[in-house]
């Protein structure tokens, strides 16, 4: 007898629940006579014949169908979420809070900036305290996300080319452990991708990367630490091939949790590098979004950064614009990207302050390095063995997937049912069956040694029965779903019909 | 520590465990002349309670009464939407991988998904785009993969696309030889002149349309649209998603409806926020759908056979496809999508219709008013949505802006630096939100202005 | 394999989650050294020696410990909950939104009024409408509950008796369905209780209440309609027998939901009502409370209504005190009494306006009486089928637990599994094995159906499978819970010991 | 129609259902004589967005610096508290009595039960009362039910209790003969005078103790609690639970503790408001629990033996026990309970024990200040939590605060009209929002006043 035997009453999609000609009116404009009845001043030939298919609902029934579908949500407020690559930090409510106090919601986005210059100041304050962080001399704020990030970053890369005349350079390499979003902005910045491999080490391969460079080397993309969890340690000289070669560095910086305080991508020789604050800043991650990607350049690539950029002179702040700086990419929003993101991400900074940052590091990777020497202990294989973890690290289920027949992916859904978000599964593509594993900073030991006992108990689950693993979930919404139909039978848009 | 849980006990049981003497070692392996010191520029931490204050002064502003559009659109947003959106379920909650533990997030989209199909007319619609205008720079490289009629890299991109989209379409689609070609508008109507359009186009990829159109005019869009099939272009509709309210849905534009619709969900009940987040929304017709870029949900079965939903057509996503993705994006507006599917469904399409209506009634009579004033003229002839352009003779827009600020109103959007041939004039916006007493308190604020202006001037 | 099998990490009380030592130093003060090291100038006899047991976790932990908890809440904002006398409505989100504006929440009580007329400007409004719809000459807002209400009510009818130099009248009658906080707020005022019967058409026993009054008769405390859910159709006759004998007429309008817009207590006679704004005008019941109890009199009672009142002359709203009304029964809290639940509702009472009240009563009295018709066709006893139902009714259960042995909270246990709350149960006292249903005005007939569904399927399970019905339920996050321990081995506060 | 989803098919259809023609006749039992038109008086309904700018033009207010204690305390409030508490699922929850249904807030009272037993030092707390001041009548209520040693209804209430308190006891308890008979100060301390204390003091139920007091001033409350006890009575502590991380908690006071804990609860997470709501806090110890009003849970198994939570002892509440009840209270402050349990578990025993030090240390810097100004002088030589009394001479209280509201300045309480024996005189609070700048700016801005005020007298 349990919750799912009972269809409760409040299941269905928004659109069963509806019904024709219930109306809200409270939330509607009031019309007076005259604006119902005088006829419209637009052609007929231009006006909807028929409404939309919108809900009829009641407020009530509006607020109690997305209540109950929130709960069916995990989240960082009610679980722990250890997902490799995203950084599932605890998101201070006051980010939330003080961003979304009225002053700041009502400003319009092309009003005079007198009457913005506490939102303003903000984020004048955190593209400085941003420099700082990175070790970059100059950011823009505007990107929207770390694909746009990168996006900006490869554009000012070919910008800055080209405005040497230097336009052979048709070439971005990238390890073969990247970000899927890394090889598809090269190629929306009019790049071929060229693939080297990671080493058994983690590290890269250098001697395939020298064999790599060349004139058309336009640069090359790292992560460091990289997506495999380790810090490339070689980095400098890495950055002297690739720049003998004429070409420079982009850093991957969706992941600063590690170094935050530590050592600065400038320092090791980048030349642009973006930020996903919705990671390293801890702006929520809202379901898949909004996100920011502030992007830092070294001197030769400041006259490319993406406008608008804040400027604080004399006693007001302003924005710059193309106008303002003319080599710039140009615009990449219609405004200045997701300002209230970046609200967030000034707030927490301003709460960690410079002491703060560096303690990020020293936490996110005292618990990742203490879960790998835990798991390992409790007979779990990792990728990089002979590696310190950074803020993640790599665990591979080849064995169990071979000798059990349970993969990585049914270990994920059998944590659920412990109450542990599953860690990122199959990223990076290099390592087979591999759970990508980032507890951060803000989860207490405790947790960890639950996920790590969850960890053993399924590992003896699977030994013992590993039909039931293989089905799981049990406990939640919904029991393993369907992925291979969703494809084929393609249901993307409610229809009453069924 | 703030936001870190470890007492000193656990550390020690850490390190121990680990087998290493102290948190130092764990860093080993970076390069010690690459290791900092302290982040000097950056300011120490402030409690919550500072921080609070702080931000309480900078939230003090001046509110003016805003009459700018221009993109962004300030409209009632009822409470009930983002108290349920910041709920730590939806606002903390990761990108729905695992389908099972985030139904929540995945119905939400599915039902947006299938809103956003019903308003714009057409048979699928993705999770989101980062903004309208990103979203228009995505529709135009799809539609230069989906037009399989073309091998183009032209588009024609009309004058009255907002400057600001037509900005960001070049800066995202240039590095990858896109062109971007203008059409023209007729002074007279503000809108692009069929008739005039050549009857030789050449090889053209897509034509994108503005519906209703950067100053606010509504476009021939049927005519429009059908020239553009006419001559093996894909028609990528820009909407306003309020307006789609009263408006012809672009799946019905002409003959065979629009190819691409995209646009600013900003409208459906996103605050204003200085500019951000918003999100861009993107539909298209089955046919399309595999070149579209963007998560897509799906509805499917679980194990039971019970209905739920999942991430589907994954294989045109760049964590799949890597560099043969459709677009790099990966995080998209997920929260603000929720915001807009809340706002979509406390409105309902009654709702949505007043709404629309109030707002052309507002601006209908707000222009009216105005164009009363002595110097002020309404610049165009056609009908139009809830914007509309007004020029002032003989004074300088900026002038009037300024003052208008200074009486407590924000007059509108200077068009003098992108649109020069207008001469001194600006993009009016009312929506639902203004009475008949802002009206008025807009009108008499200008005459005071103007008869300040022009009598200096004399 | 259900979500009860496998202990969630999470769950627990939060001082097992605590850890000494563990700090959460974003919400404490920073104090300088000089602060930390200065010599108190509190005596040490006055000094706490050791700290109290308070939680020790950080501020995710915190989050997400009450995120979790709440939702094992059943609420109005996820569940259909026909609570009879509770009135369990939407509690629109902007009343909350709007009270919670920051210029309102940082006006202090004491803080001269010229900082807070946007405030008091509500309060005034609130006074005047809730004049207007109770028929009475003026009101205060002061009291924090219907109970405080009613102790006010009561008190001035006895500070009118003994201004009089009445001093004989020393009870007061209640019927026997009175709600309890009736004869408790009696007591209270240092009367004493007299019980009259209710009649098997659920009206008052007329005879029996010309028996009970005389001389001794303070006053009635009545409610119309009354607990047992029917409109007391012979209320002006009470109305002049009460009078008639000296006494008062006091009108518990803990539910006006029936008759709001529709008829008037100050028309009926009543000399002073309490009215319960966290059920007719829908402030949110938080999990019982804060609620708030404002009166409203006739004139002749109007000298003793307790202060503050809100007061509005020339241009300003100031505060009415006991200065200002020598005769008042005095204050019954520090300040204005539950001043921001007085907010929310009169932000509710100008969303509905003069119109929406009345269709408050329509549409609350049309769902009641439609579910009792459809549980009657359905096989279900009513308690009062001769009458109408106002914005409740009766179901007794009587028969069931007779012949099936499946009681009134068997089913309602059983109804929690169907995903709905379940009615009041086992009040009014007098009507045995009792549900009483209310399902207010915004839930819409849809989810009457499913609920007048679910009593049926329970009914034909309790005829086919008692046994199961009477383990109800089993898919909250609790199974039925031992009351009878809960009170005999009292743990009321954690301790560690366990 | 707001709120009311029905539609007109809906509607017929339940009508016939019921078997009437419309909806009139459902009232056909109320006697027509009494039925009523329209509410003429009430406005009509206004949309929210109308409602919404309506208040948004009301609360904005002047924000002065606010050093006004007397019973609400301006403290921090951590973000997280009200995001959590207004959730649709605590917010809009019933009083638990299914318990199955309300584990969340059961669970959560019960914490909050083990918070205030240990901040106070006592066995048991029950679930809140409406405020501090009705909680102190209702203590006063249960103080002569459980002494069982005395037969009287005479309570000692000192002079030095908040005089709205005694207002409230006042109203509540005098219909059951209950009397208070005041007990004074020293003029000299602002406190109690223990040794003047009457040997022979008669058969009294109870004492009631503040700690601090309403000046702020601590008394002497072992001694206090001593001699009640040896007298017969029981002892009411009356606190401000801020203090007690820094104070002995009424427990532990003399050598028997205090026999009933009570208290404001406001300043554990709670909004200023204009007043409310907050929260009245009651503790004793097991032996007098069941004389204690309000509720009260217990931690219990559930049928599969499991922990889960109940209402319990209801017996003495009013819904079962009737006109023999401890008190007719019904609906307390559940929600405002929530926001005080989520408050003391972030700050933690650390964290209120700071809140309590900077405040008592903010206090007594700015007293230090003020005292430097001619014409001011400290009322009372006693120590102190985080107000104090600060008496002007020759110049009006009324007056000073004025201006010193046109200076941006809340200065403080008038005592003139409670305390005339204290000529002019106000009650200043500092607590630990006030930083050293603010401390400096009252400081100066009474500096200018009295120089202005002693100037025109002059
Ligand atoms: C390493 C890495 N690079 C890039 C990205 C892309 O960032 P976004 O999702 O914000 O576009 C991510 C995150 O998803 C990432 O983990
Ligand atoms: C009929 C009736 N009278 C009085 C009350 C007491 O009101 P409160 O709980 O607000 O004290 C209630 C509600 O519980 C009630 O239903």
């Amino acid at each position: 007898m349990t919750r799912n035997t009972i269809d409760q009453p409040q299941d269905g999609v928004i659109f069963e629940k509806s019904h024709r000609g219930r109306s809200n009116s409270c939330q509607a404009p009031q019309l007076n006579a005259s604006e119902t009845t005088a006829p419209l001043s637009i052609p007929a030939s231009l006006l909807r014949k028929s409404a939309p298919l919108l809900p009829e609902v009641s407020e009530m029934q509006a607020v109690r169908h997305f209540t109950r579908l929130s709960q069916k949500n995990f989240s960082i407020d009610t679980h722990f979420y250890p997902l490799g690559s995203c950084t599932m930090k605890y998101n201070p409510r006051a980010c939330n809070t003080l961003a979304m106090l009225p002053g700041f919601l009502n400003f319009h986005p092309l009003a005079p900036v007198e009457t913005g210059q506490g939102f303003m100041a903000c984020l004048y304050e955190l593209q400085e305290i941003l420099k700082e962080v990175t070790g970059m001399k100059a950011v823009s704020l505007t990107p929207m996300a770390g694909a746009q990030g990168e996006f900006a970053g490869m554009a000012m890369i070919r910008a800055y080319h080209d405005a040497r005349g230097d336009t052979a350079r048709c070439e971005v390499i990238c390890p073969d452990a990247a970000h899927g979003t890394n090889p598809a902005t090269a190629v929306m910045c009019g790049y071929k991708v060229k693939e080297i491999p990671t080493r058994a080490d983690g590290d890269i391969d250098i001697e395939a990367l020298k064999e790599a460079v060349g004139p058309q080397t336009a640069g090359i993309m790292l992560t460091n630490p990289s997506t495999v969890g380790v810090f490339e340690r070689r980095i400098t000289e890495i950055a002297k091939i690739v720049h003998d070669a004429g070409g420079l560095l982009y850093y991957d910086g969706a992941n600063l949790n590690a170094i935050l305080g530590k050592v600065r991508p400038g320092d090791m020789g980048f030349d642009v590098i973006h930020m996903n604050l919705h990671k390293t800043f801890s702006t929520p991650h809202g379901g898949g979004g909004p996100g920011a990607g502030p992007v830092g350049v070294s001197e030769r690539l400041t006259p490319f950064l993406p406008v608008p950029m804040v400027d604080y002179r004399g006693d007001q702040y302003r924005w710059l614009t193309r106008k303002d700086r003319p080599q710039s990419i140009g615009q990449l929003s219609a405004f200045a990207g997701n300002a209230g993101v970046l609200m967030r991400a000034y707030i927490y900074a301003r709460l960690l302050g410079r002491e703060g940052m560096p303690r990020i590091a020293e936490y996110s990777v005292l618990n990742a390095n203490y879960m790998m020497v835990e798991l390992q202990k409790r007979g779990f294989d990792l990728a990089f063995p002979s590696r310190r973890a950074t803020h993640e690290f790599i665990v591979t289920l080849k064995r169990q997937a071979k000798r059990l027949d349970v993969t990585a992916m049914d270990f994920a859904k059998r944590l659920l049912d412990y109450g542990y978000h599953a860690p990122t599964t199959y990223f990076p593509l290099l390592v087979p069956e591999c759970f990508l594993i980032e507890p951060t900073e803000t989860e207490d030991k405790e947790t960890l040694d639950g996920f790590i006992d969850a960890m053993a108990k399924i590992q003896h689950e699977a030994e013992t029965q590993a039909e039931m693993v293989r089905a799981a979930p049990y406990t939640l919404p919904s029991r393993r779903l369907d992925d291979v139909r969703a494809a084929r039978e393609l249901d993307i848009v409610w229809s009453s019909k069924e | 520590m703030p936001f870190i849980p470890h007492t000193e006990t656990d550390v020690q049981q850490m390190l121990a465990s680990i087998g290493v003497s102290d948190i130092a070692a764990l860093f080993d392996e970076i390069p010690a002349e690459l290791r900092i010191g302290s982040l000097d520029k950056i300011p120490t931490g402030l409690n919550e309670m500072a921080m609070s204050r702080l931000m309480h002064e900078r939230a003090v502003a001046p509110q003016p009464l805003c009459f700018i559009g221009a993109g962004a659109y300030e409209h009632h947003i009822p409470a009930a939407i983002w108290e349920i959106v910041t709920r730590g379920e939806f606002y903390s909650a990761y990108t729905p991988y695992q389908a099972e533990a985030s139904q929540g997030t995945l119905q939400l989209i599915y039902e947006y998904q299938t809103m956003m199909a019903h308003l714009t007319g057409m048979e699928a619609s993705n999770a989101s785009l980062y903004d309208g205008a990103s979203g228009l720079a995505e529709a135009v490289l799809m539609a230069v993969r989906a037009n399989r009629k073309s091998k183009s890299k032209r588009i024609l991109m009309p004058a009255t696309v907002n400057p600001a989209y037509r900005r960001v379409v070049q800066t995202i689609v240039e590095n990858q030889g896109i062109t971007l070609e203008p059409v023209d508008y007729q002074p007279g109507s503000g809108a692009i002149d069929t008739a005039s359009l050549p009857a030789e186009p050449g090889d053209v990829a897509a034509l994108v349309i503005p519906q209703p159109n950067f100053f606010g005019v509504l476009e021939e869009v049927n005519g429009l649209t059908d020239w553009a099939h006419a001559h093996g272009m894909l028609v990528i509709a820009v909407v306003n998603p309020t307006s789609l309210a009263l408006l012809t849905p672009p799946g019905e534009w002409g003959e065979q409806g629009a190819d691409i619709v995209c646009g600013e969900g900003q409208p459906l009940g996103v605050p204003l926020a200085g500019g951000g987040p918003y999100f861009g929304f993107m539909c298209c017709n089955l046919k399309h759908v595999r070149q579209m870029p963007g998560r897509i949900v799906g509805r499917t079965v679980d194990a039971d056979g019970k209905p739920g939903f999942a991430l589907t057509l994954q294989a045109r996503e760049q964590h799949i496809r890597r560099s043969k993705a459709t677009s790099n994006i990966c995080t998209n507006q997920g929260l603000v999508v929720a915001a807009a599917t809340i706002y979509m469904t406390l409105l309902g399409a009654q709702g949505l219709h007043r709404v629309a209506l109030k707002s052309h009634q507002s601006s209908q009579a707000l222009c009216e008013e105005l164009q009363m004033i002595d110097g002020v003229t309404s610049a165009f002839s056609s009908a139009s949505f809830h914007e509309f352009v007004i020029q002032f003779d003989g004074v300088s827009a900026d002038e009037v802006l300024d003052r208008l600020l200074a009486e407590g109103v924000l007059g509108g959007f200077n068009l003098s630096a992108d649109y020069p041939a207008l001469g001194e004039a600006i993009l009016v916006c009312a929506t639902e939100t203004k009475t008949e007493a802002d009206i008025r308190a807009y009108q008499s604020a200008l005459s005071r202005v103007m008869e300040k202006l022009k009598g200096g001037a004399a």
